[in-house]
Formats: C-alpha cells, sequence, structure tokens
C-alpha cells in the first residue's frame, strides 16, 4: 500500500502533480530545511548532543534530499522546466542565507546547523540543475548535476559529522556552546583542533578536500547551463553561480571566524586551560572522518565514476551518455575539455611545494637563526583577553553589509557610578542580536492570524446549551432550504 | 391535532410550570386519541398495549413526576425566555407559515387526505423546536423535547407510517427512561445549581 | 448466534453487577463478557469475510462495515474494561468514588456497549435508532459520574442535544418508511427492505429525509455544528468511558448516517448525499482545528481531535472511489488510537489530578511510558508519515484533488493548523519540569497495557493488513 | 626544451614579483617628486629580512610558525599553474580557474588564522577585514574568469589565453566589461588602494599588514614575498586573459623569448598603471567597498549575459 501508485503519471492529472510536487517540495524541504522552512534546524541542534547533530546533520536531513530526488526525477518525470528552476532558486538563496545566518551566530552547534542549510543549498542548486536540464531534455547534463549533487551529499555528510564531532569534544571540555568563552583551544587539545581544521578546510571547498571537488562539480554543471541555455532558464543560472560564488566566500570567512575564535588567540575564560585533549576513542572517529575527508578529495575521480554509476540506476538515466571522463592520475575531465582538474596533482603539488619550502627557508637560509619568544605586542598595557576580537566582532562588518537581510539589532546598556553626574560609566554592555525575517515577516503573521480565528472559534463553544441547539436549528433550516 | 399545536403555543407563553405540564397531559391524551383514531382505522388488536403504555406513561406518569418536582422545589414559575411573547409569537407564525407553505408539499403531501394535519404536525415539530431553543429552564427543555416526540408521532400516524407494535412499545420504553432520567437529573441539577435555569450551566467553554 | 451470545453475555454481567456485592466478581464478570464480546465478534467478523453479509435472526444482521465495527467495538470494549477496573481502583483508593458507583459504573458500562453491539447489528433502523437512544441513556450517567457541577452540566447538555438530535434522527427515519408504507408492508423494515423499496420513494422527500437522518445521527457523530456537547462530555467523563465515546460511539452513529446514505444514494444519485457530507465534514476540520490551536484541557484537544478525524472520514466518503476505502481504513485507525490516547490521558489526569494542559508538565519524567505512548498516540492521529493515518489521509486529499481541489487544499491547511496546534500542546505538557508535589513512576502496569496494546496494533496495521480485514474493507467500500 | 620553460615558469613569479613591488614604489615616488628607493631595494629588503632573528609570540601555535610556509607555497604553485608567458605548455590538472582561485583562498584562509593566532587586536580585525573583502571579492573574481572563460568556451586558464577569441569583434564589449569587474578585484586581493594602504601601519585602515604585524625575520620576508607575487598572479591573469596576445603559442624558443618579453612589459605597463591609481586616488571608507566589489560583479554578471 505504501507505494507511490497515486503519483503515477498515467493515473494523474497535470494540476494533481503541480500540486504533489509543490506540496513534496515544501514537506521534504522542511525536512532538508531549506529556507524558509529552516528553523527547526538550528533549534534543534543545540539540543541534541553532539553525536546525533552529527547524525541529524549527516544523515537525517539527506533523508529529504533523497526523497525529493526520488520523487522529482524519478516519479513525477516528466517534469516542467520551472520546477527545476524553482529548486535552483530556492538553492540559491538556503546557501546564501544559511552562511550568512551561520556568520551571526555564536553559538557553535547553531552554526554548524546554519552551514547544514547552506550545503542543502548547495545540494538543491544539483539537484535542480539536473531537473532543469532533463527537462530541457539534455539528459547528459541532467547526469552531471545529479552526480554533483550525490558527491557533495556525500562529502557534506562526512565533514559535516567531523565538525560536529569536534565541536562536540571541545563543549564537552569547556562546558558552554558559546564561543566567545573558548579561544586557545589548539594548545589544550592539538589534536582536535587539527580535525576541526581539516574540517573547515573540506567544508569551505579548500583543494585538496572533498569538499571542494563536489563543489567544483556543482560550478561546472551551472557553468554548462550558462553556457547552453536561453533567457530567463540562463539568468538563473547565472544567479546560482554566483550566490554560489558569495557562498564559498563567506563560508570561507565563517569558518576563519570559527576556527580562530575557538581554538586560536588566548584563553577567553577559565574553562578553557582546564580543558583536555578528547579521549582517544574519539580521536579515532575524527580522524578517520578526517582522512576519508582527504580521500575522497585525493581520489574524487573514482568517487565521480561510482557516483554516476548510482545515478544510471536511475530509470530516466539509463542510456545517458557520459560527460565526465577520468584519465590517468584521476584527471577529472568535463564536456571534452571543457574542464578539467585533477586531485592528486594538487594534492602533490601542495604537499611538495610546502615541504620545498619548509626546508630550503628552514634549513638553507640562514640556518643558525636564533627564535625568540616574547608577548604579543601589547601597546605598553598588558593584553587581557578582552582584547582580542570577539566572535561576533569578527563578523560585525559582513552583517553590516547584509545589514538589509540580517536585519541586526543592537542596544547598548550603560550603567553608570551615580545617577546625578552620568560621566563615569560603571559599565558598558552592547547586546547585539539578528532579527529574523521569517519570524517577523512570516511566521509570526500567520501566527497572528490563526490566533484571532482561533479565539473567534471558541466563541462557538459559548456555554449556552439555547445557543447549541439552536446551532442544530439553523443547520436543519439551512439544510432544508438547501434541497428545497 | 389542533389540540396538540394550541398546547405548544401554550407551553411557550405559560409562565406557570405546573400549568406546562397540564398542558403537556392534555397534548399527550390528544396523542392517545389519535391513536386510538387510528387503531379504529387499522382494527390492529396490539395497538392497545401501544396506546395504553402512552396513555400511562406521557399521560399520568410524566405528569406526576414533574408535579412532583415542582412541589419539591417549589419551582411556580419557570425561568424565563429569551425573546418577548409578541416577538415568540411572531416566530411561531413564520415557522407555522414555513410548515405550510408548498415547499414542504412533498412532505406534507404523503397522504394527500391529511395534508393540513400532516402540515399542522410539521409546524409543531417546528414550534417545539423553537421551544427547546428559546426557553431557559430544565423542566420546559424536557417538555419541549416531550412534544416534539409527541408531534413526530402526531405526524407518524397521519402520514401512516406506524411501526410494528414491538418497535413502538420500545420507543416508548425508551421515552419512558429517558423521562426517568430527565426528571433524575433536574432534581439533580437543582441540587447542584440551586435553580433550573440552564443558563447557570456555562463554566464549560471553549 | 454470535450476537445472542454477546447479548446474553453483557445481560449477566449487567445482572451481577446489579445483584453481586463482590467488587472483584463484577469486574470477572465483565472482563469476561467483553472478552466473549470480542471473541465472538472477531468470529462474526470472520463469517462475514469469507461468507458475506449474513443475519442471524430476523432482528440482526452483519454486513462488512458492520463486521468491522464490531471488531473495534469488541476490541476497543475489552481494552476499555480491563483499563478501567485499574482506574477505578485508583479513583476509590484517592476515595473520589464508592463502591456503589463503582457498580452502577460497571453496569452501565455493559449496557452501553451492548447498546452499541446491537445499534450496529439491528437489521431495523427503528430498532437501531432505539438502541441510540439507549447509548445516550446508558451513558448519561456516566458522564456525570464524577458527580460533579461540571460533570453534571456536561451530562445534561449531552442528554438534551442529543436527544434532540435523535429526535429529528427519528423523523428522519420514519419519513424513509413512506415507501414501504405506500407498497403496503408494514410490520419489521429492515434495511434491505428500504433498499428494495426505494423505487416508491419520491427523491425530494428522499432528500428531506436523509437532511433530517444526517443532522439528527450527525449529533452523534460530532459534525459541527452539532458537535457542541463532544468536548464537554468527553472532558467530563472518566477515560474510559471517552475513549469509548470518542472510540467507538460516533463510529457506530457514523455507520448508521452512511446506511442512510446508501439508500438515499439509491434513490436520488450520490451527489447529493456526498457534497453534504463534505460540507459538514469540512465544517468541522475548521472548527475542530481553530478551537485546538489555542486549547486550555487536553482531553478536550483530544475530543475535537475527534470531530477532525470525524470529518476526515465524512471528507473521505464524500469525495467517493479510494476516498471511501481510507476512510474506513481511518476509521479502523482513528477509533483504536483516540482510545489509547484518551486512555493515556486517564492516567494522566491520575497523576496530575488536573486535565488543565498548564498544570501538566514534565510527563516525560512523571510517567515514561505514559507520555511516551501520549506522542506516539498524537503522532499516529495527527497523521505523521509512516502512521497509517498518513496514508489514509494522502488517499483522501489525492480522492479530492481529482474532484474538489479547492476543498482539499484547504482541508490540508487545516490539517497542518491542527498539527501545528496540537504539537504545541502535547510538548508543553510532556517536556518541561514537572511540579515537585507530583511523584514520578507509573500508575500500575495494568493501565499502561490497554493502550499500548492499541497502539501496537495501529501500529501493526498501519504496515500489514490481515488478509480477512483486508477483504471486508474492499466489501465495505463497494457497498458504501 | 619544456622542462626548461616549466622551470621558468615555476621561478618566474617568485623571481618577478619583488621587482614589480620595487619599481610600484619607485613610480610613486617620483609621482610624489621624491627620488625613492632603487627599484630593487626589496630584493635587499627580502636578503636581509632573511637573514634576521626572530621574536614570537608566546600565544602563537604552529598556525602562526607554518603559515608564512603554506601560503609563500600556494603562491609559486598558482604562480606555476596560471598562463605566463606561454599557452603551449596546457596545465590541465592544475590550470582549471575554480583550482586556482580556491588554492588562492588557501594562501587567504591561513594568513588571515596566522592574524588571530597570536590574539592581538590588530590581527583580529585585520583578518576580518581581509576575509570580508575576500569573500565579497569572490563572486567578482569567478565571475570575471568565469566571462572569458565562457567565451573561449573552456575553463582551463591556458587553453583561454590560447585560444584567439579577439579574432571576432563581438566579444569586445563583454570582455572588457570582465576587465573593468577584474581590475577591481585585482586591487581588492593585491591589498592596493582604494581597498588597503600597503605603505600604511595605521591601525584603523591597515588590513593585510595588520595581520602580519606579529611576524619577523623569515617569516616577514616569506609574508611580503607571498604578497609580492599574489600582485605578480593577478597581473598575469589580468594580461594574459584579457590581454592575450605575444603570449608564446608554440614551444619554439623565439616564441619563448617573445613571450617573456612582451609578458615582462604587460607586466611594467599594468604596474604603471596601478602606482598612477595609487597616487591619484584616496583609500575608500571600509564600508564602501562592497560596493564596489558588487559593481564588479554586476559588470561581470551582465558580460556573462551579454556573451550569447
Amino acid at each position: 500500500m505504501g507505494d507511490f501508485y497515486i503519483l503515477d503519471p498515467s493515473t494523474s492529472s497535470g494540476r494533481l502533480r503541480r500540486i504533489i510536487f509543490v506540496l513534496a517540495l515544501i514537506g521534504f524541504g522542511t525536512k532538508a530545511g531549506i529556507i524558509p522552512f529552516h528553523i527547526w534546524l538550528p533549534a534543534a541542534h543545540p539540543a541534541a548532543p553532539s553525536h546525533v547533530s552529527a547524525l541529524m546533520s549527516g544523515v537525517m536531513i539527506k533523508a529529504g534530499i533523497y526523497m525529493m530526488i526520488r520523487i522529482f526525477l524519478d516519479i513525477l518525470q516528466p517534469a516542467p522546466v520551472w520546477w527545476g528552476l524553482t529548486i535552483i532558486v530556492i538553492g540559491a538563496v538556503s546557501a546564501l542565507l544559511g552562511v550568512l545566518y551561520a556568520l551571526t551566530e555564536h553559538d557553535i552547534k547553531k552554526l554548524l546547523a546554519y552551514h547544514s542549510i547552506e550545503n542543502i543549498g548547495i545540494i538543491l542548486l544539483g539537484v535542480g540543475s539536473a531537473l532543469t536540464f532533463y527537462s530541457l531534455n539534455m539528459p547528459s547534463l541532467a547526469l552531471l548535476s545529479l552526480v554533483a549533487a550525490l558527491f557533495h551529499t556525500l562529502n557534506h555528510a562526512i565533514f559535516k559529522s567531523l565538525l560536529f564531532l569536534s565541536a562536540g569534544s571541545v563543549i564537552n571540555e569547556v562546558h558552554t556552546r558559546n564561543m566567545e568563552e573558548y579561544g586557545g583551544l589548539i594548545k589544550y587539545m592539538p589534536q582536535t583542533a587539527l580535525f576541526f581544521l581539516i574540517g573547515s578546510m573540506a567544508i569551505s571547498a579548500l583543494p585538496p578536500f572533498n569538499g571542494f571537488f563536489s563543489e567544483w562539480l556543482t560550478f561546472q554543471s551551472l557553468f554548462m547551463g550558462i553556457l547552453r541555455l536561453q533567457s530567463y532558464s540562463q539568468w538563473v543560472f547565472i544567479i546560482a553561480a554566483g550566490s554560489l560564488a558569495f557562498t564559498g566566500g563567506l563560508a570561507l570567512a565563517c569558518f576563519v571566524k570559527a576556527f580562530g575564535i575557538i581554538f586560536l588567540g588566548r584563553p577567553r575564560s577559565s574553562e578553557v586551560v582546564h580543558a583536555k585533549e578528547s579521549s582517544s576513542f574519539m580521536q579515532i572517529g575524527m580522524g578517520s572522518l578526517a582522512a576519508l575527508s582527504l580521500l575522497f578529495g585525493i581520489f574524487s575521480g573514482y568517487m565521480v565514476i561510482l557516483l554516476e554509476k548510482i545515478g544510471k540506476s536511475f530509470t530516466i538515466f539509463q542510456n545517458t551518455g557520459s560527460l565526465v571522463s577520468v584519465f590517468s592520475g584521476q584527471n577529472i575531465n568535463i564536456a571534452n575539455g571543457f574542464s578539467s582538474a585533477s586531485a592528486p596533482a594538487i594534492f602533490a603539488l601542495l604537499f611538495i611545494t610546502i615541504l620545498l619550502v619548509l626546508f630550503v627557508i628552514r634549513y638553507l637560509v640562514n640556518k643558525n637563526q636564533t627564535i625568540k619568544i616574547g608577548a604579543t605586542w601589547d601597546c605598553g598595557t598588558d593584553l587581557t583577553p578582552r582584547m582580542e576580537i570577539t566572535a561576533m566582532g569578527f563578523a560585525q562588518s559582513i552583517v553590516t553589509i547584509f545589514k538589509s537581510i540580517l536585519k541586526p539589532s543592537i542596544q547598548h546598556e550603560t550603567e553608570y557610578h551615580d545617577a546625578e553626574s552620568r560621566y563615569i560609566m560603571k559599565s558598558k554592555s552592547v547586546i547585539f542580536g539578528v532579527g529574523d525575517i521569517y519570524h517577523s515577516y512570516l511566521y509570526r503573521p500567520m501566527h497572528k492570524i490563526i490566533n484571532v480565528l482561533s479565539t473567534r472559534a471558541k466563541n462557538i463553544q459559548s456555554g449556552n446549551i439555547n445557543t447549541y441547539i439552536s446551532y442544530i436549528f439553523i443547520a436543519l433550516v439551512i439544510a432544508l432550504l438547501f434541497v428545497l | 391535532m389542533g389540540i396538540i399545536f394550541l398546547t405548544l403555543i401554550f407551553l411557550h407563553l405559560t409562565k406557570k410550570n405546573f400549568i406546562a405540564t397540564v398542558a403537556y397531559a392534555i397534548q399527550s391524551f390528544a396523542i392517545v386519541i389519535i391513536l386510538l383514531n387510528s387503531f379504529f382505522e387499522t382494527g390492529n388488536i396490539y395497538m392497545y398495549v401501544v396506546i395504553l403504555a402512552t396513555l400511562i406513561i406521557k399521560v399520568i406518569l410524566a405528569p406526576l413526576f414533574f408535579n412532583r418536582l415542582i412541589k419539591k422545589h417549589d419551582l411556580v414559575f419557570s425561568a424565563s425566555t429569551y425573546l418577548n411573547t409578541p416577538l415568540m409569537l411572531i416566530i411561531i407564525a413564520v415557522l407555522t407559515f414555513v410548515a405550510n407553505s408548498r415547499k414542504f408539499a412533498p412532505l406534507t403531501g404523503i397522504i394527500p387526505a391529511n395534508q393540513t394535519l400532516l402540515s399542522l404536525a410539521l409546524s409543531s415539530i417546528f414550534i417545539s423546536l423553537f421551544l427547546i431553543v428559546n426557553r431557559k429552564g430544565t423542566l420546559s427543555q424536557i417538555l419541549g423535547i416531550l412534544s416534539l416526540e409527541n408531534s413526530i408521532v402526531a405526524f407518524i400516524v397521519f402520514a401512516g407510517l406506524e411501526q410494528s407494535v414491538g418497535l413502538q412499545v420500545g420507543v416508548i420504553f425508551d421515552i419512558f427512561i429517558w423521562i426517568i432520567i430527565a426528571f433524575m437529573f433536574m432534581s439533580m441539577i437543582h441540587k447542584h445549581f440551586g435553580s433550573q435555569d440552564i443558563t447557570s450551566m456555562k463554566n464549560l467553554k471553549d | 448466534m454470535e450476537i445472542i451470545i454477546i447479548i446474553l453475555a453483557f445481560i449477566i454481567a449487567t445482572l451481577t453487577g446489579l445483584f453481586s456485592k463482590k467488587r472483584s466478581v463484577i469486574e470477572f464478570f465483565s472482563v469476561a463478557a467483553s472478552l466473549i464480546a470480542f471473541v465472538e465478534s472477531v468470529i462474526a467478523a470472520l463469517k462475514v469475510s469469507f461468507h458475506g453479509a449474513y443475519s442471524s435472526t430476523v432482528f440482526f444482521s452483519v454486513d462488512s462495515l458492520g463486521a468491522i465495527v464490531m471488531l473495534i467495538i469488541g476490541f476497543i470494549g475489552l481494552a476499555v474494561t480491563i483499563y478501567s477496573i485499574q482506574y477505578l481502583r485508583k479513583e476509590t483508593d484517592k476515595n473520589v468514588i464508592g463502591f456503589k458507583r463503582v457498580k452502577q459504573y460497571f453496569i452501565l458500562l455493559n449496557l452501553f456497549l451492548l447498546a452499541m453491539f446491537l445499534a450496529i447489528t439491528a437489521s431495523s433502523p427503528i430498532f437501531a435508532w432505539i438502541c441510540i437512544e439507549a447509548t445516550t441513556l446508558s451513558t448519561a450517567f456516566l458522564i456525570s459520574f464524577y458527580n460533579k457541577p461540571s460533570s453534571m452540566e456536561a451530562a445534561w447538555k449531552y442528554l438534551i442535544i442529543n436527544s434532540v438530535g435523535l429526535l429529528l434522527a427519528f423523523f428522519g427515519t420514519l419519513l424513509y418508511f413512506t415507501s414501504v408504507s405506500q407498497s403496503g408492508g408494514t410490520g419489521l423494515v429492515s434495511w434491505q427492505l428500504l433498499l428494495a423499496n426505494v423505487s416508491h420513494l419520491d427523491p425530494l422527500l428522499a432528500k428531506i429525509a436523509f437532511i433530517f437522518a444526517l443532522i439528527g445521527y450527525g449529533t452523534k457523530v460530532g459534525f459541527a455544528p452539532m458537535h457542541t456537547w463532544l468536548p464537554d462530555a468527553h472532558s467530563k467523563a472518566p477515560a474510559p468511558v471517552s475513549a469509548l465515546l470518542s472510540g467507538v460511539l460516533l463510529n457506530v452513529a457514523l455507520v448508521i448516517v452512511l446506511k442512510f446514505k446508501v439508500i438515499t444514494d439509491a434513490c436520488v444519485g450520490s451527489d447529493f448525499s456526498q457534497n453534504l457530507l463534505i460540507a459538514f465534514g469540512l465544517l468541522s476540520i475548521l472548527i475542530a482545528s481553530l478551537i485546538i490551536f489555542n486549547q486550555k484541557n487536553y482531553k478536550r484537544l483530544i475530543a475535537y481531535s475527534s470531530i477532525e478525524n470525524m470529518g476526515v472520514m465524512a471528507l473521505g466518503f464524500g469525495f467517493g472511489g479510494l476516498g471511501i476505502f481510507a476512510a474506513i481504513l481511518h476509521m479502523i485507525y482513528n477509533a483504536l488510537t483516540k482510545s489509547a490516547l484518551f486512555l493515556s490521558a486517564g492516567t494522566i489526569f491520575l497523576k496530575y489530578s488536573s486535565t488543565k494542559i498548564a498544570k501538566v508538565k514534565g510527563a516525560l519524567t512523571a510517567l515514561p511510558v505514559t507520555s511516551i505512548l501520549f506522542l506516539i498516540g498524537f503522532f499516529i492521529i495527527t497523521g505523521t508519515p509512516p502512521s497509517g493515518i498518513f496514508l489514509t489521509k494522502v488517499y483522501i486529499l489525492t480522492a479530492g484533488f481529482k474532484s474538489h481541489p479547492v476543498i482539499s487544499i484547504v482541508a490540508l491547511l487545516l490539517m497542518v493548523i491542527l498539527f501545528v496546534g496540537f504539537l504545541k500542546h502535547v510538548v508543553a505538557m510532556v517536556f518541561g519540569e514537572k511540579p515537585e508535589t507530583v511523584k514520578t513512576g507509573e500508575e500500575s502496569i495494568w493501565l499502561i497495557i490497554p493502550p499500548v496494546v492499541l497502539i501496537a496494533v495501529v501500529l501493526c496495521l498501519s504496515f500489514f493488513i490481515p488478509p480477512f480485514l483486508y477483504n471486508l474493507i474492499k466489501d465495505a467500500t463497494l457497498h458504501y | 626544451m619544456n622542462i626548461i620553460i616549466w622551470i621558468i615558469q615555476l621561478i618566474f613569479v617568485p623571481l618577478v614579483s619583488p621587482f614589480c613591488v620595487g619599481f610600484i614604489r619607485k613610480i610613486k615616488a617620483k609621482m610624489q617628486n621624491r627620488q625613492g628607493a632603487s627599484v630593487f631595494q626589496p630584493y635587499k629588503d627580502l636578503w636581509k629580512l632573511l637573514h634576521k632573528d626572530e621574536v614570537i609570540s608566546k600565544d602563537a601555535s604552529w598556525i602562526f610558525k607554518y603559515a608564512p610556509f603554506i601560503i609563500f607555497a600556494v603562491t609559486i604553485i598558482v604562480g606555476a599553474s596560471i598562463p605566463l608567458f606561454a599557452s603551449f605548455l596546457n596545465n590541465k590538472l592544475t590550470g582549471d580557474l575554480l583550482v586556482i582561485v580556491y588554492t588562492l583562498s588557501i594562501g587567504t584562509f591561513f594568513l588571515a588564522l596566522a592574524g588571530m593566532d597570536t590574539g592581538s587586536g590588530f590581527g583580529g580585525f585585520g583578518s576580518s577585514r581581509e576575509m570580508t573583502i575576500s569573500a565579497l571579492a569572490e563572486g567578482g573574481f569567478i565571475f570575471s574568469l568565469l566571462t572569458v572563460a565562457l567565451i573561449a568556451g573552456t575553463t582551463n586558464l591556458f587553453l583561454i589565453s590560447g585560444s584567439g577569441m579577439f579574432a571576432n569583434s563581438q566579444y569586445f564589449l563583454p570582455i572588457s566589461l570582465a576587465f573593468a569587474g577584474f581590475l577591481i578585484i585585482l586591487l581588492a586581493e593585491t591589498a592596493r588602494f582604494p581597498f588597503d594602504n600597503p605603505a600604511t601601519h595605521f591601525e584603523l585602515t591597515m588590513i593585510h599588514e595588520a595581520m602580519i604585524l606579529e611576524y619577523s625575520g623569515k617569516k616577514l620576508a616569506l609574508m611580503e614575498w607571498a604578497s609580492a607575487n599574489k600582485l605578480v598572479i593577478f597581473i598575469a591573469l589580468a594580461a594574459n586573459l584579457f590581454f592575450p596576445f605575444g603570449i608564446a603559442q608554440s614551444p619554439s624558443s623565439t616564441a619563448v623569448c617573445i613571450g617573456i618579453a612582451i609578458f615582462v612589459v604587460k607586466i611594467l605597463v599594468f604596474c604603471l598603471g596601478i602606482a598612477a591609481l595609487e597616487s591619484c586616488i584616496a583609500k575608500f571608507r571600509f564600508f564602501r567597498l562592497p560596493d564596489l566589489l558588487m559593481i564588479s560583479f554586476i559588470l561581470n554578471a551582465i558580460a556573462i549575459g551579454i556573451i550569447h
């Protein structure tokens, strides 16, 4: 009974299919956490323990993606063009806004949660372009985009779980999710720091980690779209590519902030000083994930081929020519020479050059150099943790630039020594908040309306029996009039 | 049939509970007569049982119950109505008119011979519904329901829709139980709320 | 034959209730009776599903839908009877009630169950009417069980409103008989006879009759705007009784309405009755979902949810086709889940001794198992996938999208609102800090087993439907 | 033959970059009626720094210690994997535009982290500003390269520079728009006016300098050198992707020599331009920079839009 026979195009009308599309998009979109149905994600993650969030973000929200791919690419085919374009737009919005909200967060798990939203957006870009290409009957391009989406799904599962786990072990040590109270943890938990660094590099799509290659594929499919499509669909793709580009940059900024505030600088709270390196068991877990995200990067060629096989298993891609070819040395080649990149080459190049530079500069040039350990330059006054940049301060400039979207609210609370002379202030606290436009412009009004309606409806149940009987009487009369 | 109709209107008008019960007794008696009448037409021996039951329950027992209640709690005056008398009469007139109008021809025309009677019965159905809606007293609501039942029975008889005796007895029995229960509830409500005014019962809302 | 046995069983139980002085005896006999009833109804259902509708005596006949409802009555009746033993014990321990009331309770409970069995199996509409009236009468005192002013009020409203409704239904029922009387045959008129003589029925008259019947029995079913008695009664009655009311009684009444629908459709075609059903269904869903949104009392909450589900079924039958199949399924799921919900709500009530949502906090810590049950029940009843109700709702709406897209979408939105509102309250109840005054720990295992079983059965049924039941549903779908 | 060319390709950027810096400084000095240091001064500075001792903050972690090497290495790699004077090298492995962009951002990533590592206030806001600008520059950067890539029908930079896309003039408008866009990005990414003042150490304005404030000795040398390399890299991209004439198409020694010569000339021209620009415009307020970067992005978007 549980099968989708209702949705079989032969039985269902176009209107029905349209309704199903919208409903499925909303429903599974909510599960996947697309904007504006994302609000549960950042709320849920802090509540859950870290390994659960790792699962949630890694696996659970992918269920939504899976269902979308399954329904849109498999069951609801053939689909009109605007479906794909809608999904692309939603993806673009989710990616951009997700990362922007992440920048404003200084609750580490909420930050990661918003990054899940961002990555879901990126995945949806792939899915959407796959759908668009297929309905414009360019199956091989569609296959390419689908592969990109699948690859990014896989990668996101890996590095997001890695990030959540390492964040979790940090939280265990410092007993708070507020990044402002971390700082300098790299000296107390070096391994965790390393793993978190790898995770950050992967999620902000730095080569040679896996995040880069899936994002690269997504970019390629968008580029192909720009190249091959006409008119408005081309513009949608341009916008999508642009938002993806900005997303990459902002994600980088966000993870500089995250890593910098959590692990670098001086401890901002006494808790940090007592932090211990996380248990070797945890380290093995994180280490393996980190290794995976590197390996998936280096051997992205194999992965792409594998995922393409999976993509071919879809009925609509049964006999679709492939655009991706992998040459020797994992050199992925898109659309015979439109673009190509080789993960191992990049990795080897980086590795060798860094070692080389290190070797040359360290041991050939002036090897008997003495290194003195001193204090950070403090302009004469001794430094306190309060002089370091805060997570909020780091993101401040970007928040100010995007204030039209983020609606930042800053309120100052100043305490004076005595009420009369307001010259010497005792303390000044600045409370910074981000107005959530979904709450203020979408959810709260809806809630208001429903509330009003429901209070109206409650008057029906007035408690007076005569009224009740008169309802029956009136219903009877109306119904009779309806016949006679 | 006219009696029923008139007693109903009277039920609407009267303020005294005792008189109301009496009116109900008369009404029920009218029903009995109607039943007898139909019995003479059909000549079904078992109808005796029905008629007897009706007689005992509706004409004798029910009014007795209510009077005892009235005595016990000396509820001489029934609780007031929502609408004042002239408005009530207007509505009653409207209802009667509607019931008599051609619109209900299929309903009242089941047996063309009895059309007027049927329409009268129908209007009394409506009026007794209106009685329940309009009256605030527990007793008058009970009476309203009972008279609704009466008028339905009357309608049936005139429409020639009598059921097999067994079922009718069953129905009568139901009504009997119902009267008892309603009676008990009335007394209990009087115990709890200190009045028979149902508008005092409004702590169950939303 | 089965029906006779059931009747006997209940009568015996009632008599023991009347004459026995020992509580345990009464309890034993009641459980035994409901057990027998359950077994017999299973047998009956099996018979029906394999040999088609049958009538044991002239008075009784069971068709497929009847069989399904019999199963529901039997099963829930059993669960509720077992539950109520513990429940009443707890109440006596708190000396809220005395032995006399316990006695009353079981007598009335048995009568109530019996009346419902008769109503569903009665072959004659009038007889069915009498039985339905009997259910009203027997439950009136169960609702006023706690003998508090509020419960008294609830009972009074229940009595009056339902009597008015049922009298209208009575009138409607009799109007159908014109066909028979014109064809001369008085005497015991059965559903089949009515259906056979439908040709003699004046279409317009049939319409009027159906309106009377629908509004009349609709009062009992709890269609808005005749639903007004329902939340009061459910919130004031003891939890097991509420479970029976909303789990079983509503369905019984609905089935009667459907029987009339069949006759009317045969006379004037299905559009008429379907439109009416859709109208009432949508209205019920609307009012229920809106009122639930800020409801303060969790038993009323569940009551409104029953109204909503009745509305959904009405929509299903209104949409027809796949909708009917789904609606019948929905009936089964709803009945079981709803009674489970009421039973667990009852346990929560025992623990917190308040039906205010605001008063109940941190049930998860206070009553781990029960509140889990409550949660599961909530998720099932609001149609969260992969529960069966999700499927049935999907099917009903799918059936609707084809014929009445707008209505279906409205209904869908309302369901979403309902889900949100319901969720809000459930979360408020289950999670959070529990007050110190409430001590943790389940009350008794016998308060847990019945709802657990009910929920378990629902879950099983939502993934696997035994073939005989499937036959019944298919057959019923064809007939209604 | 190829090997030699590859080696030249590899060492060209670090070799030339200090000269560019020196040249720009010289021009600016001249424009300010100063004598100015010799164009080879930066080489001397690097040499001097490489032989100095170091002071490292006690708060610094391995990020601080190894960042300079990573950053410098990154510039070397990128410098080697973009077309400088020879398009026939056709590096299919790392010559993709996205690879270049994201490899460069590895450098930015570690630069910003290094800035935060010592926990000094300057480093913190330095990296904050740096990340803000580079994040907003990303879109314009990718899109300006994408424009030419779409025109050439490939995202491989070598192929782009090799393809004679100026053959037909229909592409003139998009390319010039894209170039305008890229110029803005160039100034932003290489910390030049009006985004940043490479000569200042004034805490309210400095961005790049703020991040490397804590460095000394070898590491400082590497940092300076790396930023110089970055300058050359961007100039090379601008020169070879938007004006790809004179670039060596075939591995003949003459072609290569011509290519190198012309490339040097191009570099000088660009340096001249930058120096002139820096002398005649003032630094913008920080919150006006996003508008500039957005302008670049929009220009490129339009350019892409009007390709067909």
